[in-house]
């Protein structure tokens, strides 16, 4: 029962961290980011290749992921989606830019880092096991101490500076929050930025656990969607919420049903869909998103 | 002679919210009834709750001896009582003239693989369509619009354009959603004959619900006064400008209006 | 004739000639024949894009045609191996059979709408292949091979359907039956969208409650359009198990379902033969960049992202600037 | 009108460039052979690292003059595909080798892949080297597809039996990702493991293979508390993960699997909780590899900048397609000579020390000559490297 719980906290905090950079693009920008898995990929691999490679600090090496994707949400938000969007008839013509997207990226992740998993040494060694109840390496209670660090860190953020204030009065109405004097444009970009660097953060974060490689990106993307839809899309609150609930979905799903193995995910998948059903706006979203 | 259509006890609740409490009013054929009342009286609930659009919590709606709530809102339009939107309610990437074809779904003979194959049925009501489509926009004054897609429509074109939607399906009774809301003052005079030439030419009962008072004063046979969800009063034109009740009501949210 | 003036009749026959003769001509005179299979493929991804290119018409964005497709190869391949079936029965069967799920899965999930929809279909697709790997009759893991290749059928002794078996090459006869089901799709599609229904189809796409307030059963008309969607799906997804002769559960998954989806964005929502241009240019293409090598996929996405960030409305909107449908 | 343009412009240029690159290389006559698997998405690995041992060995042999098979010295080309893990991309890459006129091809990586490709195969006389398990793929009426390695069937029990009689191993727990390719290799090992006498303790448990945390899959396997764990299937990227989450668990038994592993992942990823891990290799191994595979391993690497040892299992395929060839010429366009020779072919093993001969098995598992031969090395991973366990054959 312990090891459940805490397996659902670990996992849930992390997924959380996934989504809640899926989320806020979302509310922006009304953009299914199908490339958001692979923009968690490319974090992993720029704090391997400074962790793990070349031997920089740790942190260092994460800052580096949250830079380089940054710089990378920009850009994206800035020359690609920003134009698409006033050009489309249909705002869900995004969907193809982000698969566009997410099919470049994992060219650019294939070519540049390789084929190979990926992993860097360890940060913590040693493992905490409470008498076999309860077995947890460090080096993950430290990664969901700094995910749930920086969950809080993001919703400070939020709440209290200028720019937070600006993304939430743009996430809740893009007209209003431009009649009011936000830059939109400007806002629509950095809050990008700040979706995708927060990919590019769980990414270095997991990488010293889970290590990294290209085929990660696409299942992330969906996982995240997942967890987006069970919070209600578009709300900050809804998408830790749905990190957490499938986090536990899972632990729970493996202890109970591992005997019957092969349709523990399909149990996970079917009651996904019986909730959506029943609530089809998600735990918290406004209906229709 | 029996109403057309009875309001007998309808309330909503939102959780521990009441937007209606226990509204009785009767509607008889022919007639223009408002539903007026200040922001937040419970007004638009009680529109979607006569078309179906959501369910009471308790009480009923009698059409013409049936019972009419709860239930979808096709089945409530099918039995003619059909309701209007405000303007952004539209079928944006239609022409006026399309719009107004599809809303005679329920003049349709022809079933859907009729329509496919193409059935003898299936021709003749294509060709009534666009012959009644355009009796219809002629009656309005909306001929030379008829081409025109409905994003690219003025504000006032659109809510005639709502009402011609609405015109389409054949209604006994038309719900109407603020249709003078935004206009100027030859603009709703223009409106106000045209609902009643609706109602005079065309046999429909109209109900409206409407901010505008002198529009509203002018255009009623009949008033009902919602406020904080309760009906409060209920009378002509007349009637309605002395009560005492509507008087305070109105009164007392001018604070409000203005806030808005 | 039909409703067609003179200039689309003429379209549709330079396309008819074209696909009957032209193709096959101009293979035989390049001699890349290993065209056929592509062009073949793209006809039946054709098929299933036109089902999801449907579900768009309606205001839903449908993630989900994978599992349509691999419920169709599944029970066509079932009924003629374990049933002893022809495939000529099992196809349209197939089909039909897709349509069933869809109407099951759709009467809860269709109130959905937007992200949400999008979202649940795709969780459905992994549903199905979870599934057709957990369940006994589709083999589990082991997925079903050597799929005995379509056989003849005669009505009184006058052969109707070839029998696919005695062939010397089965390339021409395999394309030509993708691409006669495909017209056939994309006549019906054609037809439909003209037809009154898919005049309510557009009215709800644009505004559920004012169709409801018409008096358009809404509820009815988004399972009708599912099922029909879904037909297509179970339709594609029959032929490929019997060219491949096999169906695993991975035969179709959930980068399948969201090809289907972009080839109907990128040939463009707003044309019927919008999903037919898109799977040509989406699946083609990827052949045609065979040659880069390592930098295939590179090249593939890159001009993708060139295409929608310059026609942001689809391929087809250069030539029609709107209602290219009408 | 100028975007339309430009686009115009941008796509002739596209197709253009496409058209030239086949041009051929140099004066020897080319013998092209096709591999068609994937090379990009999410299972890359299997297929890339298939497609640079092809690539290392072709590329060495032309350097150093060409091939010479029946009088004529042939400039070795691979024509690759990528199929994405798609069924039916691999049936139109296989379309593409015919267009090419190739005969042999490597690959497809996987189960479906190999069946769906199978009637194109056949139909234009292709022999085909998959790397996929399925019986029905070498048992007749099949008749062109060869195995590329050693069947899991196969080294699992020889694995098994290793660990009873040295050991002690009685109690076996398996898991595997809910896919084809390893749910079936589970099957296959459970049934192994029971022929042989062990008690299965635990067999259910899959995952998904997009998990990232194993420690709540595994937590129920550890309870059942085997001495052998094997991880069915594994691919390179999973394997990693699934050891440390096992260890941290507390586990203490072996770990093994079937199929081939690098090291540097694995010293990546678990480090020495890694020590110990059980695998199936090449002969890459310092106790067996000829100079020639030292060789190839130091071109490969020079030529791609990292070896992958999962490529030491993958360069027998083309080495025994091209001395199949030079055994009997006429296969060269002719592949039912190649298959009738396939029954007598033998010839040395130029990877391996000793006298380890290549020749084409299968009669036990197939009923027909339809595998390569190739050591069963089982390998043990022991501080960032590979040793040699033991060495079987496969008959």
């Amino acid at each position: 029962m312990e090891q459940i719980l805490a397996n659902g906290v670990y996992l849930g905090s992390q997924y959380a961290m996934i989504a809640l950079g899926l989320t806020l693009i979302f509310a922006l920008m009304n953009v299914l980011n199908f490339a958001h898995g692979q923009m968690y990929v490319i974090g992993g691999f720029v704090t391997y290749t400074f962790y793990g490679h070349w031997g920089v600090p740790f942190i260092l090496a994460l800052v580096m992921s949250c830079v380089t994707l940054a710089i990378l949400g920009a850009l994206i938000e800035r020359y690609l989606f920003a134009p698409v969007i006033k050009g489309s008839a249909r705002e869900e013509s995004t969907m193809l830019l982000a698969a566009g997207i997410a099919f470049f990226l994992d060219a650019v992740i294939l070519l540049v880092f390789g084929e190979k998993q990926r992993g860097v040494p360890k940060i913590v060694d040693g493992v905490f096991n409470w008498d076999f109840r309860l077995i947890m390496p460090y080096d993950r209670i430290l990664i969901c101490v700094l995910a749930i660090l920086s969950i809080v860190a993001f919703i400070a953020l939020m709440q209290y500076t200028k720019t937070g204030r600006a993304l939430r009065a743009l996430a809740q109405d893009r007209t209003a929050a431009q009649l009011m004097g936000v830059n939109v444009d400007r806002y629509s970009m950095i809050g990008f930025a700040l979706g995708a660097m927060l990919a590019g953060l769980v990414g270095g974060l997991l990488v010293t656990i889970t290590g990294v490689n290209l085929g990660m990106g696409g299942a992330t993307s969906i996982k995240a969607f997942m967890m987006v839809m069970i919070g209600g899309a578009g709300v900050i609150s809804g998408a830790i919420w749905g990190g957490i609930i499938l986090g536990f979905m899972e632990a729970i799903g493996l202890a109970l049903l591992y005997q019957y193995g092969d349709i523990t995910y399909l149990v996970i998948f079917v009651s996904l869909m019986i909730f959506l059903a029943v609530r089809p706006q998600g735990l918290m979203g406004k209906p229709w998103g | 002679m029996s109403p057309l259509l009875q309001v007998k006890n309808v309330t909503k609740k939102y959780g521990g919210l009441t937007a209606n409490n226990a509204i009785s009013f009767d509607v008889a054929e022919n007639e223009i009834l408002s539903v007026i009342g200040p922001n937040g009286a419970g007004k638009s609930t009680l529109f979607k709750m006569i078309a179906s659009f959501t369910p009471t919590t308790s009480g009923e709606v009698i059409y013409r001896g049936e019972r009419i709530s709860n239930l979808k809102p096709h089945i409530v339009a099918r039995k003619g009582v059909v309701r209007t939107f405000q303007e952004t309610t539209i079928f944006k990437s239609m022409t006026v003239h399309e719009s107004v074809v599809v809303a005679q779904h329920l003049r349709a003979k022809a079933s859907l693989a009729g329509y496919f194959w193409g059935s003898k049925t299936a021709k003749e009501d294509v060709a009534a369509f666009g012959k009644y489509a355009d009796e219809l926009l002629e009656f309005l004054g909306m001929w030379d619009i008829r081409n025109e897609q409905a994003s690219n429509l003025p504000q006032g074109s659109l809510r005639a354009l709502g009402i011609a939607i609405g015109l389409a399906t054949d209604p006994k009774v038309l719900l109407l959603d603020e249709p003078f809301a935004g206009m100027n003052h030859d603009e709703t005079m223009n409106m106000v004959d045209l609902v009643r030439s609706v109602r005079d030419e065309r046999d429909v009962t109209v109900m409206l619900v409407e901010h505008d008072m002198p529009a509203v004063m002018n255009i009623s046979d009949r008033i009902v006064v919602l406020n904080f969800g309760e009906k409060i009063a209920e009378g002509t034109p007349s009637e309605i400008q002395n009560n005492e009740k509507v008087i305070e009501a109105y009164l007392g949210s001018v604070d409000d209006e203005i806030g808005m | 004739m039909l409703g067609f003036n003179l200039k689309q009749l003429t379209g549709v026959g330079i396309f008819l000639f074209m696909i009957f003769i032209g193709v096959p001509f101009a293979i035989g005179v390049t001699g890349r024949w290993d065209f056929y299979f592509t062009l073949t493929s793209v006809a039946l991804l054709a098929i299933a894009s036109a089902g999801v290119w449907l579900t768009f018409y309606i205001g839903r964005i449908n993630i989900g045609q994978g599992a349509f497709a691999l419920i169709g190869a599944y029970v066509s391949a079932i009924l003629v191996v374990k049933v002893g079936w022809s495939f000529w029965i099992s196809l349209p069967a197939a089909g039909l059979f897709a349509a069933v799920v869809a109407i099951l899965i759709g009467l809860p999930i269709l109130r959905l709408r937007g992200v949400y929809f999008a979202m649940i279909t795709l969780v459905l697709t992994q549903v199905v292949t979870l599934t057709a790997l957990a369940l006994p009759i589709t083999n589990g893991a082991r997925g079903i091979s050597n799929i005995p290749l379509p056989s003849g059928i005669s009505l009184f002794g006058i052969p109707i359907l070839p029998d696919f078996v005695a062939m010397e090459s089965t390339k021409l006869a395999f394309y030509y039956t993708a691409c006669i089901i495909m017209l056939l799709t994309y006549a019906a599609l054609y037809r439909l969208v003209n037809s009154r229904l898919g005049h309510l189809c557009r009215s709800m796409q644009q505004n559920e409650e004012l169709a409801s307030s018409i008096g358009v059963n809404i509820s009815y008309i988004r399972i009708v359009i599912f099922a029909i969607s879904s037909f297509f799906g179970g339709l594609g997804g029959a032929m490929f198990g019997s060219i491949a002769q096999s169906v695993y559960p991975s035969s179709f998954q959930v980068a399948d379902s969201v090809n289907f989806m972009l080839n109907c964005f990128l040939g463009g929502l707003g044309y019927v033969f919008g999903p037919m241009l898109g799977t040509l240019v989406l699946y083609f293409g990827w052949d045609l960049l065979f040659e880069f090598g390592k930098y295939q996929m590179l090249i593939y996405s890159t001009i993708l992202i060139i295409i929608i960030r310059f026609l942001p409305n689809g391929l087809l909107s250069i030539r029609f600037s709107k209602g290219g449908d009408k | 009108m100028q975007r339309r343009t430009l686009m115009k412009a941008a796509l002739t240029a596209i197709t253009m460039t496409a058209l030239q690159a086949t041009t051929a290389l140099a004066e020897n006559t080319v013998l092209k052979i096709g591999f068609v698997g994937v090379t990009s998405g999410p299972a890359a690995a299997w297929g890339i690292s298939n497609q640079r041992s092809m690539e290392a060995r072709a590329s060495w042999i032309n350097e150093t003059g060409g091939y010479t098979i029946g009088g004529t010295t042939y400039d070795i080309e691979i024509v690759s595909f990528d199929d994405q893990k798609d069924p039916k991309r691999a049936i139109a890459g296989m379309e593409k080798m015919a267009q090419e006129g190739i005969h042999y091809v490597v690959g497809p990586n996987v189960d479906d892949g190999a069946a769906a490709v199978r009637p194109v195969a056949e139909a234009n006389g292709i022999m085909y080297f998959p790397y996929a398990f399925p019986k029905s793929l070498y048992q007749a009426p099949a008749s062109n597809a060869v195995l590329g390695m050693v069947a899991n069937y196969q080294s699992g029990p020889a694995i098994y039996k290793y660990l009873m009689d040295e050991k002690g191993v009685k109690t076996v727990a398996f898991i595997a990702a809910n896919e084809s390719d390893p749910l079936s290799q589970r099957d296959g090992g459970v049934e192994a493991a029971t022929a042989l006498g062990m008690e299965v303790v635990s067999a259910n448990v899959t995952y998904q293979v997009d998990t990232t945390d194993f420690t709540p899959v595994l937590t129920p396997v550890m309870r059942s508390r085997p001495d052998l764990l094997v991880l069915s299937g594994v691919s390179p990227a999973n394997a990693p993960q699934l050891i440390r989450s096992a260890r941290e668990l507390g586990f203490q038994g072996v770990i093994s699997t079937e199929t081939a592993q690098d090291a540097g992942v694995l010293a990546e990823g678990a480090g020495d909780l890694a020590n110990g891990f059980i695998s199936v290799g090449g002969a890459s191994t310092p106790e067996l590899a000829s100079p020639m595979m030292n060789e190839f391993v130091q071109r490969y690497t020079d030529m791609f900048g990292e070896y992958n040892d999962e490529s030491n299992t993958k360069v027998y395929a083309l080495e025994y397609i091209l001395e199949t060839l030079k055994a009997d010429p006429s296969a060269i366009t002719d592949v039912d000579a190649f298959q009738a020779i396939m029954d007598t072919f033998e010839a040395p093993n130029p990877y391996m020390n000793g006298d380890a001969k290549l020749r084409y098995v299968g009669m036990s598992s197939f009923g027909q000559k339809r595998q390569v031969s190739v050591p069963l090395v089982v390998n043990v991973y022991q501080d960032g490297e590979f040793k040699t366990l033991f060495v079987a054959e496969v008959d």
